[in-house]
């Protein structure tokens, strides 16, 4: 391999040049204003998807807002953000003045098509933004956009909306909770989605034999972690069958093998979320690990493999 | 700067039934390592995917060795409880922000107050303040005489005054009852440490007084480094507006809602 | 505590008067005629679930059909059984012969209304099932019945058309591969159906590094064990809210407290299936734990904390 | 019966690089151990859900032990050779049918054909079978020398014919190569087991002779117990239609489907 490993490990999506296709995924790394960022450099990262942006500042649901479960974590924080204003003002500034070189994509939320539209459309304005996350598939709050996320008719006509007010691109964060992910991905692709994020948390809950009664606040929470690898895995697998757009991938990645898995089932990029409660420094460990792992797997670059493996899913 | 690093476990003591103390090595600098300040704890058997927050209940520089005591209450510290010497423990840490008593001088009067396993904070805050030549009284209450541990900590570092449920040890009551006797001649300073019950009476108690008053918190955590934001806190009127793990773990009385 | 365990621990669900809720999956315990069934007596289960019968054998899917991920197990078996001709022929009068005592619930499949409703009727005359237990369900076969599970309205009428033909009680298998739960319960309910069993396994999948491929000769399998309870709780709770059935739970359950959770989220008894792979002595041990892990938690009797359960929910 | 129990490491030893041996006493019997039947494995930390099938490699009935040789491909192999002595290995056991073996008498000939994770059944046959005082011929192929491992036993129970890939030990080539020069007289059975590769030419090399060949078939297993319908492999003209858990691993040559 005489290639360099930024050669072998960049990646090229709408908006987004990337030198390592690894980002926190979002919720999980807060605005980059966090103590993991003082544990290594941030500029090693490929970008990095900041914490959900709704137009009003939201304070999330009651306590207790996260439960441990076998292979995995429940979460049902519900979108608390200071709203777009100080994102805005405070942490995208902060953000972009330590790492002016870091991608940011931005994971919006809302209530009802309006502040969507309108949390994007400043969010995109704003010049410190490269591309836009489009959440339509929060469990954790009763209208955090799931029902976006569980419609392909909400899912198109939402997408169009930002699309319309968007200068950067737009890639829209599936929900896993549906009978038939390939059409809810068909149906953004149609509204003119610039890509996929693919998967949000599965919903599921925790009883408490105590208390005799759920262990979030909330009631049910959302599942990351390994345990939904598998479902994210067969998700992203079949919507990149059908549909044409890049998928930014996860679910449950936790190591440099993980990722190759996401880049085989149709992945452009990968982020990861819950392994860094476990793992401080499981960013710049994976993104050292990758090219043996590739070189191992006789892979040479990653841009290939996307080629490869998206050429492969239209024979079938 | 957190640091995440292999201890080597060097000592593992059962103090009650279900609470033990571990002793943990490292080469490394414990200078971050003060009174108040927690390490999150990665459970070793590789099936928990989250660390589990443990305050640091003392430091020995020159061994270079911190303890940890913990009760066992669920999956996570049965693990830590199996762990024999010579394990590796990997600890994130130190987190929050610590007890502040850098302007404590000699024969400051401070009041600790603490119950179960709010105690191993105050046993390594009671040192401190002693060997700072600070006059400490501590309250502490058990459920019965069985369940004391860390006890002559307080002792050598002051006074103590023990409450039990049952009366088996100390003054019968609990630490409500210690506080409602005491008589607060010149206290600088409270901190306090336990379960919520003990955390709202030590508030309480003190609400009308000038004395300032530390509480030290405990929250389920995520990630303890101020990301999930799965242990926020109200503070100044704000709703769950501040981290228990990166504001906190210590919070003064007369800001936090309980 | 004065009550005998038989007391404490005795359900009673439509056509099934048990001495203790706890079941194999149907799956993971063939027709009882397996070696674990020489470790322990099976006359100390509540029931039995056998593998699904279709009208006509089936061979199954290809090999590897089996595959382990963090937490769980993927299984692409597809339905593999000798046709229901043998089963009555067979494999019913072997079990039966030797534990004439045991409750039988049968577990069917197939791809259209008509090759189901042939079924349940030849096992509902044979006199020696007690329930059906309808599997429309199955991830792992094109023709496994998730298009019934999946789509209210085919729900419902299949329901109704078995339910027509059978003169024991209806249990029905709900898959969670399915954006609204509530509403596939609420249309089997509206068939007729006299219980629910859920949940069936998540679609997953795993890919192979080294040949690039899925794991499962099959693509996709079915994700059973720890990783999916959260979303199996979260299923059984949303579900007994809403849907008066009583509700045979199943997915994850390795342990008493996790049958305890399963009661607690609103289950009338409980199927284990893939723990058994890991502790092949897990009905015995779980069965043997009940009674002290209720008195940890202060529950007298399990039919007592049903009706608990039950009565909590209608308040909500 | 199939029992599950905890056995006792009693020492863990490499063999090659990546080619371990355990040894594992229990004070049960081990009369069911036969050459042949495997164990699964519980994975020791938690996290695996299945157990992993090996063969039985050796059983010393003085004292109580079985030796488990396995190769470390993946996580639950890793796991294994973690283990340090004095740890719990619980093990499921003994399964499947076993090499049939009872009608051998003092002279018979066998010819047992092995490669990589195969050799361990053959090596405790090989033992067996050369107790009973038949004359045992092994042939056995490694990619290189540095893998070779077990030989010693197939030597003492009779010839060892040994085949590199590289040639450097024993002839030049792989277990075809000596198939292909091998010279049958009177050969009573022929046992083979390894990868599908190896077992497909011994049936064909076999396929129009008398002699019977049995075959040790691998697969990855869920249960090992003949319930999940993981290991299914078609024998005598069905499709899918026998366990190789529980009617094998041991099939005839002649009614097995490769
Ligand atoms: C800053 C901080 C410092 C701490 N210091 C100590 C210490 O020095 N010694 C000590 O023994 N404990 C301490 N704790 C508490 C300790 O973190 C928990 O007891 C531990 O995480 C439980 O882990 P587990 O896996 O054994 O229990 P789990 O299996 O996670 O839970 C067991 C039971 O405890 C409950 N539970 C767990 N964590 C909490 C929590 N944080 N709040 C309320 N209920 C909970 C669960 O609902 C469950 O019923 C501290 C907590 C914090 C936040
Ligand atoms: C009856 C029987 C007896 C066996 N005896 C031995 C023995 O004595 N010594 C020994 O070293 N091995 C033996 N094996 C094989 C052994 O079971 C596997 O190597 C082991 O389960 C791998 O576990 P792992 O967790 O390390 O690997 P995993 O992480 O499960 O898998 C690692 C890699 O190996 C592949 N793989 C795993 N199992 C199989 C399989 N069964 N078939 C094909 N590919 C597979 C996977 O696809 C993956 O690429 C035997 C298998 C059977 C069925
Ligand atoms: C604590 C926490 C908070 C999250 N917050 C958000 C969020 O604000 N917006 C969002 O789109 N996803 C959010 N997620 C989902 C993750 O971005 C990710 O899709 C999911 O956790 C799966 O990845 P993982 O298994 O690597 O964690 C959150 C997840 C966790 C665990
Ligand atoms: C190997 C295997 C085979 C299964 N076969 C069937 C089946 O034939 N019919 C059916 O309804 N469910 C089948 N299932 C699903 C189980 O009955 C059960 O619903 C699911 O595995 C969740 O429970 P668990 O996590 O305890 O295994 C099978 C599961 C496994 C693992
Ligand atoms: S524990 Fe995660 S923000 Fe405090
Ligand atoms: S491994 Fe389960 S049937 Fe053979």
């Amino acid at each position: 391999m005489s290639q360099t490993t930024n050669q072998r490990l960049s990646v090229k999506l709408p908006g987004l040049n990337l030198k390592n296709p690894i980002m926190p995924a979002s919720g999980c790394f807060a605005f980059g204003d966090n103590r993991y960022a003082e544990m290594f450099d941030l500029n090693e990262l490929g970008a990095i998807i900041i914490k959900a942006a709704t137009l009003e500042p939201r304070v999330g649901n009651p306590m207790p807002r996260i439960a441990e479960v076998p292979g995995g974590v429940l979460n049902a924080v519900g979108l608390q953000n200071p709203g777009v204003e100080v994102i805005l003002k405070e942490k995208l500034p902060q953000l972009k003045a330590k790492y002016p070189n870091l991608p940011v994509i931005a994971n919006v939320a809302g209530t009802q098509e309006a502040d969507y539209v309108e949390t994007a459309r400043r969010l995109s304005d704003s010049g410190m933004v490269d591309a836009l996350e489009l959440n339509i598939s929060c469990p954790n709050v009763k209208h955090g956009g799931m029902q976006f996320g569980t419609d392909p008719a909400s899912a198109q006509a939402l997408t169009a909306a930002v699309k319309k007010v968007s200068s950067i691109p737009v890639y829209v964060k599936l929900s896993p909770n549906v009978t038939d992910i390939v059409a809810i991905a068909q149906a953004v692709a149609a509204g003119g989605a610039d890509g996929l994020s693919m998967i949000n948390t599965l919903l599921g809950m925790r009883l408490d034999l105590k208390t005799r009664q759920p262990v979030l606040a909330n009631g049910t929470g959302g599942l990351s972690g390994p345990a939904i690898k598998p479902v994210a895995v067969r998700m992203i697998y079949q919507v990149s069958q059908k549909v044409d757009l890049p998928i930014i991938a996860m679910g449950g990645v936790s190591s440099a093998a993980d990722v190759l898995e996401m880049f085989l089932a149709g992945a452009s990029a990968v982020a990861i979320g819950t392994a860094i409660f476990h793992d401080p420094l499981v960013f710049p460990n994976v993104i050292a690990d990758l090219p043996s792992k590739m070189t191992e797997f006789g892979i040479d670059n990653l841009s290939d493999l996307i080629k490869e493996v998206r050429s492969r899913r239209n024979e079938n | 700067m957190p640091s995440v690093r292999n201890f080597s476990l060097v000592k593992q003591e059962r103090l009650t039934e279900d609470v033990f103390q571990m002793e943990l090595k490292t080469t490394e600098s414990l200078s971050e390592y003060q009174p108040g300040r927690f390490v999150m704890v990665e459970i070793p058997n590789g099936l928990q995917q989250l660390r589990r927050p443990l305050a640091i209940a003392a430091v020995d520089l020159l061994t270079g060795c911190i303890s940890l005591i913990y009760r066992v209450v669920g999956q996570g510290t049965e693990q830590l409880a199996k762990l024999v010497v010579g394990a590796k423990v990997n600890l994130l840490g130190a987190l929050g922000n610590g007890f502040n008593i850098q302007n404590f001088q000699v024969g400051d009067q401070v009041l600790l107050v603490g119950g179960g396993t709010g105690l191993p904070p105050l046993m390594y805050l009671a040192q401190t303040l002693g060997q700072q030549g600070c006059l400490v009284t501590t309250m502490v209450g058990f459920r019965t005489k069985a369940q004391i541990f860390g006890t002559q900590v307080f002792e050598q570092a002051g006074q103590l005054q023990l409450a039990t449920d049952d009366g088996s040890a100390g003054k019968l009551g609990n630490v409500g009852t210690l506080l409602n006797a005491w008589k607060m001649n010149n206290c600088r300073h409270v901190f306090a440490c336990g379960p919520l019950g003990l955390l709202k009476a030590v508030q309480q108690r003190f609400a009308s007084q000038s004395v300032p008053v530390d509480l030290s918190l405990e929250s389920r955590m995520g990630c303890g480094m101020g990301v999930c934001a799965g242990c926020m806190v109200s503070v100044n009127g704000g709703t769950l507006n501040q981290h228990i793990c990166q504001e906190g773990p210590i919070f003064s009385a007369a800001e936090v809602q309980l």
